[in-house]
C-alpha cells in the first residue's frame, strides 16, 4: 500500500501527467490554448509508429514467445467479455437506456492506446521489462468489443443499424490498428539494424513527445467536460472508476493464467482497464446512431482516462509487480 | 452570360457518413458534388467543437449542384442516408453557366 | 419530398469575434448554425489569407438555417455584434428537410 | 431589419487557378470575396479527394457578394479563367444588409 | 563597438537568422514556400513548452532568487507605461489617428516571444546565463500594455469597445501565456528528474526547431510587408527602429535597478524591445476594432521583429555584458 | 548481378522502404489510415531543409569542386532532352494524346526530391560519399523539362495555355526550390559552425522521419491506384518501368562524362531516373488543363516511384560503384 501510494505520487510528478493537468485545467479555465488537429493527429502516429516498432523489434531480439497466441486469444475474449460487465454494472448504477448502456459498454471493452502507451512510458522509467508482442494483443482487443455491444441492443429489443461489410472494414482496417500492427512487423523484420537506423527518432524524443500529446488530451477531455455536466451523475462517475478497476482485475486473471511477466501483466491490466475514444466512438455513430456521444465521451476520456493516468497505471503496475514476484 | 435553371442541396452531415452518403449520391446517378470542412456547429444534439473531439470526426458539408428536375431522386438517395443521423440538408434554387456539366 | 420554407443566413466575420457571434445567437434562441473556415478574402478592408497572418486568425463562416419568422431577431442579434467589425451577412430563401428540426 | 437585393456567386475551381481567378476578378472591380477549402469532390473528371494528392493542391471554393447589376462583369471574368479548367459556377439571389458595402 | 559589430555579424551568419531572411526573401519574391498552419502552430508550442520548462528546472536547480517578485513588478511597470512612450512618439514621428497610434502603442508595450526564445539560444551559444524566471516576467508582460492602449483611446475620447470580462479572460488565459506558465511550473516541480526524462526533446533539436519556426516567421513577415507599403513611411519606419532602441533603454534602466545577471539584463532588454503581434492583434480587432491591423501588423512584425533579430539582441547582449561586468 | 540483388534485398528490409509498402498496402486495402495534409508538408520541408543544408555544409567544408557549374549544366540538359525520349516512347507503347503524352513527358524530365533523399540516405547507410551539390542539380532539373513539354505541344499543333511570367514565376520559385536552394546556401555560409549547432535537429532523426513520409507516399500513392484502374494498360506500364531507366542511362553518361563520384554518379542517375509529381502536376494544370491529372500521376508515383524506391536505386548505387570503381 505504501509501495503503491509512493509510487503513485512518482508518477502524478511526472511530466507527463503534469501536462495532462495543464491541459485540463487550461481548457476546463476556458483558455484558448489548442493544439491543432493535424499536430495531435501528427503525434500520435507518431507513437503508434514507435510503440509497434519497438514491440517488434523487441519480439525479433528475444524471440517469440509460445504465449504470444494465448495472450491475443485472451485479450480477443476480455474484449468480447467486458462489455457485458460494463453493461450490467451500468443498468444497476444509471438509468442510462439500452442504446447508450451499451454504446458506453463498447467503449470499455475496447481499448485506449494512449493509456498503453503511458504504462509502457512508466514501465521503462522504473526498469521493469515487457512482452514485446504486448502492441499485437492491444490491437486485437480494439473491435471485439462492438459486436458485443451491437449484440446486447439487439437481444434487449433496440434499434441498431447492424454491421455492414463496409463498417467492418472501417473498424478492422482502423488507422490505429493498421499502423501499430504494420510497425510491429516493420521492426520485427527489421530488428536491431532498423532499430539502429532510427533509434534516434523513436526512442529519445519520446517521452517529450508523449508530454504534448497528453497536454492535448488535457485538452480535450476538459473541453468536453465543460459540455457535459449533465452527462456525470453519482451514477455514471461511480461506474468511470468502478469499470477500469474491474477490467484491470480480470486483465490480472488473465495474466496470471498466461503466465506474463510482471511488465506484461500491469499492460494487459492497463489494456483492459482503458476505455477507447477514437476508434469505437466513430463506430457507434454509424451502428447506433441514436446512443447519445457524449455520454460514451464523457466517460471514457473525462473520467477514466484520467483516472487510468494518474491512479491506475501506478496501482496496476505495483499489483503486477506484487503478485507475478517482479 | 447564359445561366441555367438548376437546385443547389447543402448537406450537413457527421464525417463518418461522408461516404457512405457519396456512394449513395452515386448510385442515385448524383456524380457532381463538393465536399467543404466543417469547423463546428450547434444543433438539437448540442454544441459541438472539431477541438472537443479526440478522434475529431466532426461534421462535412456535402454541396451538389443539380438539375430540377435529378433533386428528387438527389433527396430520397439523401435522406436514406441522414435520416437517423443528426444533420440538416436545405435546397436553394439557383443558377449555374454551363448546363452541360450537370 | 416534403420540403419547408426556411431562410440561409451566412455571415461572414473575423474569427476573434465568433464566440461572440454565437453566444449572442444563442441568446437569442438560435440554436441552429455550422461554422466553416476561410482561407482568405477580400473586402474594403483590403486583401488577406490565412497565410499572411502569425495568429492567423483569419475569418468563419457562419451558416444558419432558419424559420422565416425567426429571421428578424437572427439578424438583429446578429448585426449586434458585426456592426463595427468587418464581414458580410447574407440572407437567401431555401427550402429544408425535416422543419421539425429549426 | 434592411436587406438590399444582391447576387451570390459561388466559383469552385482548382487551387493553382485560385490567383488567377481572383486577379482577374479585381481587375473586373470585383474587390469582394471570400475563399473556402474544398476537402474533395467529384465531377466529370472522376472523383479526387485532398488526400489523394501529394501537393494536395485540390479546388477552393469562391465566393462573391455583388449588386445584381456588377453581375455580368464577374461572370464574364470569372468564365474567361474557369473556361478551360474544370470546376463549376453558381449563382443564386440573395439579400444582404448594409448595402453600401458592395 | 567593435564587440558589437562582432557579435552582429556572428549572430547575422546564423542558421536561425538566415532561415529567417530566406523566408522575407521568398515571400517578398511571391515564391509559393509556406510552412502550413498548423505546423508553424506545433512549432511554437514546441518552443512555448522548451522555454517554460527550462526556465521552470532552472529555478528548481538554482533555488528561487529574491529578485522574482521585483522582476515580475518591474516587468509589469514596462508593459503598462511604455505604450505611453510609444503613443507619444507616434504622434511626433507620424499622422497616425489616436485609435491607430493607441493599437500600435499597445503592441510595443506587450512582447514577443519568439523574439525572447532567440534571446536566449544567443546567451546559451555564447555560454552566459540568466536567471530561470524570466519567462514567468515574460508571460507577465504580455497583457499591461492593453489597458494602457485603451486608456490612452478613451482619455482622447476615442471610441473602444471597451474590456467586457470575455475578453478579460481571453487575453489572460491566452494559448501562450497559458502554455509559458504552465511549462515553467512542470519545469520547476519536476525539476532535474524532469529534465532528464525530456532532455533530448527540448534540448537537442531546440535550435534546429527554432529555425524552421524563423523560416515561418520570414514567411509570414515577408507576405504582410508586401501587401502593406502604404503603410511604411518615413515616420512609421523610424518609430518601428526607434521604439525597440527606447524600450530597451528602459529594461535596462529596470534591469540595472533589480541588479540582474548580464544574461537577465538582455533578456529584459529584450523583451522590453520587443512588440507583440500574436495576443495583442487578436485583442485589438475585439477592442479597437477601427484601429487598421495592416499598420500594427506591418510595424511589429515587419520592421521591429527583424530589426531586434538581426541587430537589437547582438546589442543588447553586448550592451548588457559590459554594463554588467559579464 | 549477384550483387545488385544482395543490395535489393538490404534495401527492401529497410525500415524505410517497409513503411512506403505499409502505407502502399494500408490504401489498396481502404484503411482510413490517413497523415493530415500539413503534418506531410511539414515532414517534407523538414526533410528538403535538412538535405539542403547538409549539402551546403558539405560542400563549405570539401570546397567547391570545379565540377558545379558543369554538372549544373548536365542537369538542366538532361531535363530538357528527357522529355523528348519520354514522349517518343509513349508514342510507341501507348495511344495517349499528344497532349496526355507531352504531359507524362514532363514530369521525367522532371525530377522527385524524395527519391533523391531516400538515394542519399542508402548512400549514407553504406558509407558512399556524394558531392554536396548534387542538391542544387537536383534544384536545377525541377523546371527545364516543362518548356520541353509544352514546346512538344506546340509543335504538334495542340493547345496549350503557354507560359505567361505568372507562371514561370510560379516554378521557378516553387516551394521545393527555394527551400532546397536556400537552405543549402544557409549550410554553405554557416558551414561547420551551423552544422554543430543544427546537428541533433536534421542529421540523428533524419531517417525516422523520412520513414513516416514515405508511410505518406505510400499511402498517397495507393490512393492514387486505387482511383486509376483504367489508366494502368501494359502500355503506359511498360513505360513507366522502361523510362527510369532510359533516363538512368542518360544519368550515367553524364556522370561518367563529367567524372563524377560512385555516390554523385548514383545521385544523378537517380535524379534522371525519377519523376515528379508536386511541381510539375501543378504547372500542368495551369498550362496544359486538358491533359488528364490522373494519368500522370499514376505514372510517376503509382508505378515509377515505387519502382525507383525499392529496385531502382539499389541497382543505380551498384552500377555506379561498378562502374567509377567506388
Ligand atoms: N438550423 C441549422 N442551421 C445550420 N446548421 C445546423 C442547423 N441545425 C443543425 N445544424 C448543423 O447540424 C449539426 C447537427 O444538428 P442536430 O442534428 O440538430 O444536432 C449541428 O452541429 C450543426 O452543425
Ligand atoms: N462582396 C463580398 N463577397 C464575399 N465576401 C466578402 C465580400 N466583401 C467582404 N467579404 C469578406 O469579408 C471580409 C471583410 O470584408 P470588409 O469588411 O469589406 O473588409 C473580406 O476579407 C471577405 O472575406
Ligand atoms: N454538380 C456539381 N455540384 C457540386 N460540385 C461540383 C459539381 N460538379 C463538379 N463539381 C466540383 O467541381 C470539381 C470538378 O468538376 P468537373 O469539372 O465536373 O470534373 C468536382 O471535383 C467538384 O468538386
Ligand atoms: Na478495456
Ligand atoms: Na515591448
Ligand atoms: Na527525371
Amino acid at each position: 500500500m505504501q509501495d503503491i501510494l509512493t509510487l503513485a505520487g512518482a508518477n502524478l510528478l511526472t511530466p507527463m501527467i503534469l501536462c495532462f493537468a495543464l491541459g485540463l485545467a487550461a481548457a476546463l479555465a476556458r483558455s484558448e490554448l489548442t493544439v491543432p488537429e493535424a499536430a495531435a493527429k501528427a503525434l500520435s502516429i507518431y507513437l503508434l509508429f514507435a510503440i509497434g516498432f519497438k514491440g517488434g523489434a523487441s519480439v525479433a531480439d528475444h524471440g517469440l514467445d509460445g504465449n504470444l497466441i494465448a495472450a491475443l486469444a485472451a485479450g480477443v475474449i476480455l474484449s468480447f467479455a467486458l462489455p457485458f460487465a460494463a453493461f450490467a454494472l451500468l443498468k444497476t448504477l444509471t438509468r442510462l437506456s439500452v442504446t447508450d448502456a451499451a454504446a458506453v459498454a463498447a467503449h470499455y471493452g475496447s481499448i485506449s492506446i494512449v493509456t498503453f502507451v503511458t504504462a509502457t512510458s512508466v514501465l521503462q522509467s522504473q526498469g521493469i521489462a515487457a512482452e514485446g508482442y504486448m502492441v499485437a494483443v492491444a490491437a486485437a482487443m480494439e473491435a471485439p468489443a462492438i459486436i458485443s455491444a451491437l449484440f446486447i441492443v439487439t437481444r434487449a429489443g433496440g434499434r441498431s443499424e447492424g454491421m455492414d461489410a463496409e463498417l467492418w472494414r472501417e473498424i478492422l482496417l482502423n488507422g490505429s490498428i493498421v499502423l501499430l500492427i504494420g510497425s510491429f512487423f516493420i521492426g520485427f523484420i527489421t530488428g536491431a539494424d532498423g532499430m539502429a537506423r532510427i533509434e534516434s527518432f523513436i526512442v529519445s524524443p519520446f517521452q517529450g513527445v508523449l508530454c504534448l500529446f497528453l497536454l492535448d488530451m488535457g485538452l480535450v477531455a476538459g473541453r468536453g467536460l465543460r459540455g457535459a455536466r449533465g452527462v456525470l451523475t453519482a451514477g455514471t462517475l461511480a461506474f468511470g472508476i468502478l469499470m477500469p478497476v474491474i477490467g484491470a482485475a480480470a486483465g490480472l486473471a488473465a495474466a496470471l493464467a498466461l503466465g506474463l511477466s510482471p511488465g506484461g501483466t500491469a499492460l494487459i491490466m492497463t489494456l483492459a482497464a482503458s476505455a477507447s475514444y477514437i476508434a469505437v466512438p466513430a463506430a457507434m455513430r454509424v451502428a447506433l446512431p441514436e446512443a447519445n456521444p457524449s455520454i460514451y465521451l464523457t466517460l471514457s476520456l473525462g473520467v477514466t482516462f484520467p483516472f487510468n493516468l494518474t491512479l491506475g497505471i501506478p496501482a496496476y503496475v505495483a499489483v503486477a509487480t506484487a503478485l507475478t514476484g517482479g | 452570360m447564359q445561366t441555367h435553371q438548376a437546385k443547389r442541396v447543402e448537406i450537413i452531415i457527421e464525417a463518418p457518413m461522408e461516404n457512405r452518403l457519396t456512394d449513395a449520391l452515386t448510385r442515385a446517378g448524383v456524380t457532381g458534388f463538393t465536399v467543404l470542412p466543417v469547423l463546428g456547429g450547434s444543433g438539437r444534439s448540442g454544441r459541438w467543437s472539431r477541438e472537443g473531439q479526440v478522434g475529431r470526426a466532426g461534421m462535412v458539408a456535402v454541396i451538389c449542384l443539380i438539375r430540377p428536375d435529378r433533386l428528387d431522386a438527389l433527396l430520397d438517395a439523401a435522406f436514406a442516408v441522414v435520416e437517423r443521423h443528426i444533420g440538416v440538408v436545405s435546397v436553394t434554387d439557383t443558377q449555374v453557366l454551363r448546363a452541360e456539366r450537370f
